[in-house]
């Protein structure tokens, strides 16, 4: 349970003193988290399938769902955001949401782990290595900020977006992991986020929201065909993600145990269910079961699954695919044309209102047997004031300061690229390069 | 000499091809192209957003030809790529002043 | 050993049972299976696999090899299958397969865990969680029932697949499982295997079969250019199947040990011996070695050595491989145009026939030494006799059951779109979407 | 440690032991090796995603950077390759480059191992399954082989390629993996290469120079449009390497420990670094951030962390990261150009250039703490020399050998493919087969 | 009748479609194709070796059309295709001597 | 006016645009087309099933240009676009009525 990480990564510091300081200290304390070869098994894995999930699954999701004169430049902005975070990470992200910050704990961590300093071989976070526990959070930052690259789509500058995300990273998406897994505010309340509703999904939904307004409609939104040029790269693209997922939200567990299989499990169950929901949603209301529908549902259950995936049974899972799949397809094909912003490949459609469903439904159906909490189902109907309150901080927070990136980076050099280069494409005036 | 444009549906073009090879025609020339017309189109949605797709793929295809030879090569393609249903399409012919065979530098009908 | 799972999950949850029930009966006893975090962590990791090996696996291989007008189609087959299997298997199918089925149990299992009733934590499946052992056996049934796809290409109504596939999950999938992996009378007659031969490729091969016989033929079959669109797309598709096959055969031994680690390498040596010999089978008799030669002659070798990966060693591997590669080469090269049924993408010349030939030759090299079973070419020659039982079973079932499936199908809503939606393509014909 | 393999076949547990546990502990008797599940989860894992790097991970980086018309046989030679390798592999390979070659052994192993004669289902390496490391190092064998292609791409004929590979992976590969790995004179000189910086990428960019001068330019170069087709395919290859490499790196820990941690942690970051760098150094210099560019860097920072991986910390990765993207940018687009050779894909520029960078660095920012072995920068200059020795020896001995093989196949049967078949297209003219 | 080409920039092929429909045309062909004009290509650089690209993406229309028709097909294509910036593109009128719609073998004007 | 339509092969494109622009030629535009002719055709197997693949990657290329050139610019693309085997490709010549520039409305030759 990620909630507890911080707990155990506190103690593994610790404990990492003892073991190379005074072995002989330890002989009366309890015996200390030794490192379990399985569990480092399995979170190396982790990390490597969560990496996937952006490099190349989101890439593809969203290159396939531009026009095919943008396909490079969104896929770059995926790749480039991967290293970026990355170095962002190593470099402080790291130390400040997962090392203790002192008196402003409840805020932000500390800075012992800047450029990892005295991260050791033989350091532990609970049974892994320290180094895996850094690499496997550092894809789930790497992720967030790539999601957001789709409501931002076919018409951002390339510099603009670099140092949006940089100081997104930093500002946004750090604290709010503190304050979730790292220790921080929102984990001593006791809101539930296994694997990342609010601190991935609900964030990178919201920041994107925030962009598309800032950023305004693509040219030709509403009049021209703007529409997906390559669906084959979306369902690689989607059916990468289903298979790292297993990485995100089993991997939660940190452990490979129980728990990560029961999330296994639930995850693969509200994926399917979420899937098949949006499907037949759409061939009752649109006469037709789309490619783009299904993996749009099943990437709506994922994203529902995820803060639940921990606490919630596979009972529970059908039922937050089926709210998911109905719930998602209304916000990315009614509720964005109503409203009318150009959220371009539906960033907040499906993971911003999927992260928001999911959070809520597991306050409805986290099973004490299952992840040792007891949701309203079981009576703790107070567990979804909780969950509101997890939703409304990071929705709060996160737009407010989106949105002053965004407006500071836009006087500062300009967000958007001009009317001709949009029009030639983002491949050519961006990257100088074609897909031929 | 005439310059014979004909648009057709794309899986006619094998039996057009080889009802023209038995004609005696040696040569054309196909392109991949779109066609509007009376065939209606269909839409594609996505997400909820709805595109009409209007313009249909079809199959041009050029031949330069003897004038001697435009109307049987005309009926040939009538006949061949008809289906009867809207949207057969079109054959459209042009006068042609000159032809160069480029390999022999051989001109007018030698070099069809 | 997968037909050792049975007792296995017999034995589990007793033990289960046990742990809930009456803890105080354990203190005497043996001692209970314990979860193994290495075996669990690579279990975790094999169902994460195979699940990539039907998304996008299947559907990359499939999708490139149709024209492009239906690539999407095709992919949607097999993507709106691993939905649709999950749910069933969550449903009913897990608990009809894998559980006791009591006085029936020779037929089928029991209703122990519809929608996973009872399926804890805590509960286990050998020395994993029962959870990853359910999930893992759900991805072994969604890809056999996407490798039927390949038979049926071009030319179904999308409707009429998903009853199709519901309905064959659940009448001939389930059964089948049931009698090799679960307990019932293949099991209990000594057919050998490990990971498939007969449940999955033989199943999907032979249901293929009957599918592309009831369907008949494309339109254009013989007459007009039906080449692969992009073996681009299928050569990434056959490479994650080969990388996912890892998790198939290996994981099948549900552990981390010496067994997984010899059921990859005869996978390896097999897949790569039959992908050769079919590359030079088709230089020496066609003139040219091609793409799709070789990833068909891999594809060939993996599912040969799928039932005997756990019982065969490497030189057994060896001559395995270039078996499947010359016979599947025989099948799907000349043999279906010798009897002109119209297997789209030869579902059948390379899961039925490779199926056949690898259960059979698993009951002619299986050593002692590896898998405990002695093969005829150790002297037991009857091994043969019962693989053939085995396989003879399995398809006879297999094509009765499917036969009438399809044909009630066939009277109730149709199998097939119109001509002039064939002729159109299926991605936009029966999903409003097309490739750009 | 990858050197330490051949005696951590039989000394692993001991060592490991000495440096986790007690050391007075050990005066008694070693405890043999026993089989831990932890490890062989993930060199089981490491295993199946190294194999993805070369299918479809170079097939893909390679198969977008060529023209339309060769795609196919560009994937098709990572494909074949992996399979004749693997063949070999098992017929000879393993058994010369890892078991003892007694009085030989300094020089090449043994035949112990032939046709993997006498490996058991119970035989270890350290503590994992044998038959598991011989898989691991087979997909080593297959990944270096298939990057040379890189530099031969276009124009060699597929029956020489096959040819070449046989004869490379036999007299270059095996012996030079013998000597780093294998217990050979390079590991008793104390030369450092934990995941192949010299056995994998200064062999793969030195073959591929020699064989770039051998088979002369592409028609056309410098002349015709030879721009990268489709980069969608290249990002996707890249993307995967990234990804497998965790199992190249991490894995060559053979176990699942601190050591693989730190592993992964070194390459994310190195890989990062240089990916940002090289995208950098083109914006600066040639006006625009490309995503060949970002790709290219990734994989200049993926090879020259590979011989350092297990000994560096996260700040010598950052330096090595930046070397590596700075070097590599410049033998890729500027040292090619001005030396005038058709190092077509850059297998030289990249893995050449790159793995020098990274051997030479290894020797420089080796860390005590991390791998037990000093670099320059803690007082250890000598460790330089050391490094400069393996690079020297590998770049010697691979260039005179893959000369001497280039020039008998160009002989016997011809390199290069005849001018016509090189303008009409590989795809169409060796193997039969459009993309259409 | 007058068989017209016009060559324009891609996105004005929705307007430029438009547009003629309105005038009353009831078909016309489509093709993709890649000009080189006045209007400067752009530079790709792939590690260090630079490619000039002087063909730019262009749509080509082709439509048959009455003679009475080719003065305001030609100055509403003139009208709607027009951003004023070099590579806008062309119109050519070339003589059409035949037409014939494959489905009813109509010739002539009816055939359009 | 003359409308010069040449087929040539795909490798050809260069430099015949090359040595076209040394003749004076501002603009033409290019279209990616399948040929048919004497040049043979391939064989596509796959799988057992043998597919013959008559048409061939062409280039097509479109110019509009003053009558006064037309004899230096057949022979020019003759020249440069020769190799001597089957399947060099062909120019044809049709008389163009009227071109217009659609940037700024000038006709004829000027709009060349
Ligand atoms: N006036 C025209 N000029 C050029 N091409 C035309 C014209 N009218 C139709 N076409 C082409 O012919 C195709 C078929 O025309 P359509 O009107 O759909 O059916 P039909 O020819 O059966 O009446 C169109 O898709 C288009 O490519
Ligand atoms: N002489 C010509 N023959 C055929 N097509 C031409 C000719 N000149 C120009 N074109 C086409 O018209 C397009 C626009 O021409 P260009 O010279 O770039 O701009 P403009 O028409 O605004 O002066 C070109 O890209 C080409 O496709
Ligand atoms: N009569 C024709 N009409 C139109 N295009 C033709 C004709 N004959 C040949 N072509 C085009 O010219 C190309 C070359 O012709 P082919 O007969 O193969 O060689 P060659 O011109 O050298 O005799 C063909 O591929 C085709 O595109």
């Amino acid at each position: 349970m990620k909630r507890l990480r911080y707990s155990a990564a506190a103690m593994a510091a610790m404990v990492i003193g003892m073991v190379f300081a005074a072995p002989e200290a330890l002989a009366q304390a309890a015996p200390p988290p030794k490192l379990d070869s399985g569990d480092t098994a399995w979170m190396l894995t982790s990390t490597a399938i969560v990496l996937m999930m952006t490099i190349p699954g989101v890439a593809l999701l969203y290159g396939g769902m531009v026009r095919r004169k943008n396909v490079l430049a969104t896929m770059m902005q995926s790749f480039a955001i991967c290293c970026l975070a990355t170095v962002l990470w190593m470099m402080l992200g790291y130390s400040l949401a997962f090392t203790d910050g002192g008196d402003l704990n409840a805020w932000i961590g500390g800075l012992g782990r800047i450029f990892l300093n005295g991260m050791t071989v033989g350091g532990l976070t609970g049974t892994i290595p320290e180094s895996v526990f850094m690499t496997f959070q550092a894809t789930f930052a790497i992720i967030t900020a790539a999601l957001i690259t789709g409501s931002l789509a076919d018409r951002m500058k390339f510099s603009a977006l670099m140092w949006f995300m940089g100081l997104w990273l930093v500002f946004v998406y750090v604290p709010i992991a503190h304050w979730v897994w790292g220790g921080g505010f929102l984990a001593d309340a006791g809101v539930l986020d296994f694997a990342g509703g609010t601190v991935v999904h609900i964030n990178a939904g919201v920041s994107g929201l925030v962009g598309a307004l800032v950023l305004g409609k693509r040219i030709g939104y509403g009049t021209e065909n703007l529409a997906p040029h390559n669906l084959v790269l979306s369902v690689i693209g989607a059916s990468l993600l289903w298979v790292g997922w297993f990485g995100f939200n089993a991997g939660s567990a940190v452990a490979a145990n129980g728990s990560a299989g029961m999330a296994m499990a639930v995850t693969q169950i509200a994926t399917a269910t979420a899937a098949l929901t949006w499907m037949f949603a759409e061939w009752k209301f649109l006469g037709k079961p789309s490619v783009l529908g299904i993996i749009s549902g099943a990437i709506a259950g994922l994203v529902a699954i995820t803060p639940a995936s921990g606490f919630v049974d596979p009972s529970g899972a059908l039922i937050i695919g089926i709210v998911a799949g109905i719930v998602c397809y209304w916000g990315a094909t009614i509720l964005k044309h109503k409203l009318g912003y150009d959220d371009s490949l539906d960033c907040f459609g499906i993971h911003g209102i999927g992260g928001i469903v999911g959070a809520l439904l597991t306050g409805v159906f986290a099973a004490e047997a299952i992840g040792g909490t007891k949701g309203a189902i079981e009576g703790n109907v107070a567990q979804i004031g909780l969950q509101m309150y997890g939703i409304g901080v990071t929705i709060i927070y996160c737009a407010v300061v989106s949105f002053i990136i965004f407006k500071i980076i836009d006087v500062v050099i300009g967000l958007r690229i001009d009317e001709d280069s949009e029009r030639e494409g983002l491949d050519q005036t961006l990257h100088g390069e074609t897909v031929h | 000499m005439k310059f014979v444009i004909a648009i057709i549906k794309p899986f006619k073009l094998d039996p057009v091809r080889d009802a023209l090879t038995a004609l005696g025609v040696e040569g054309m020339t196909v392109t991949e192209v779109k066609g509007f017309g009376r065939q209606k189109g269909h839409a594609e949605i996505y997400r909820g957003a709805e595109y009409q797709v209007d313009f249909l793929p079809k199959t041009k295809i050029e031949l330069a030809v003897d004038d001697s030879l435009v109307d049987r090569i005309t009926e040939c393609i009538v006949n061949t790529a008809r289906t009867g249903k809207i949207g057969d399409g079109k054959i459209f012919v042009l006068d042609l002043g000159n032809a160069t065979r480029i390999r022999t530098g051989e001109t007018d009908v030698e070099a069809l």
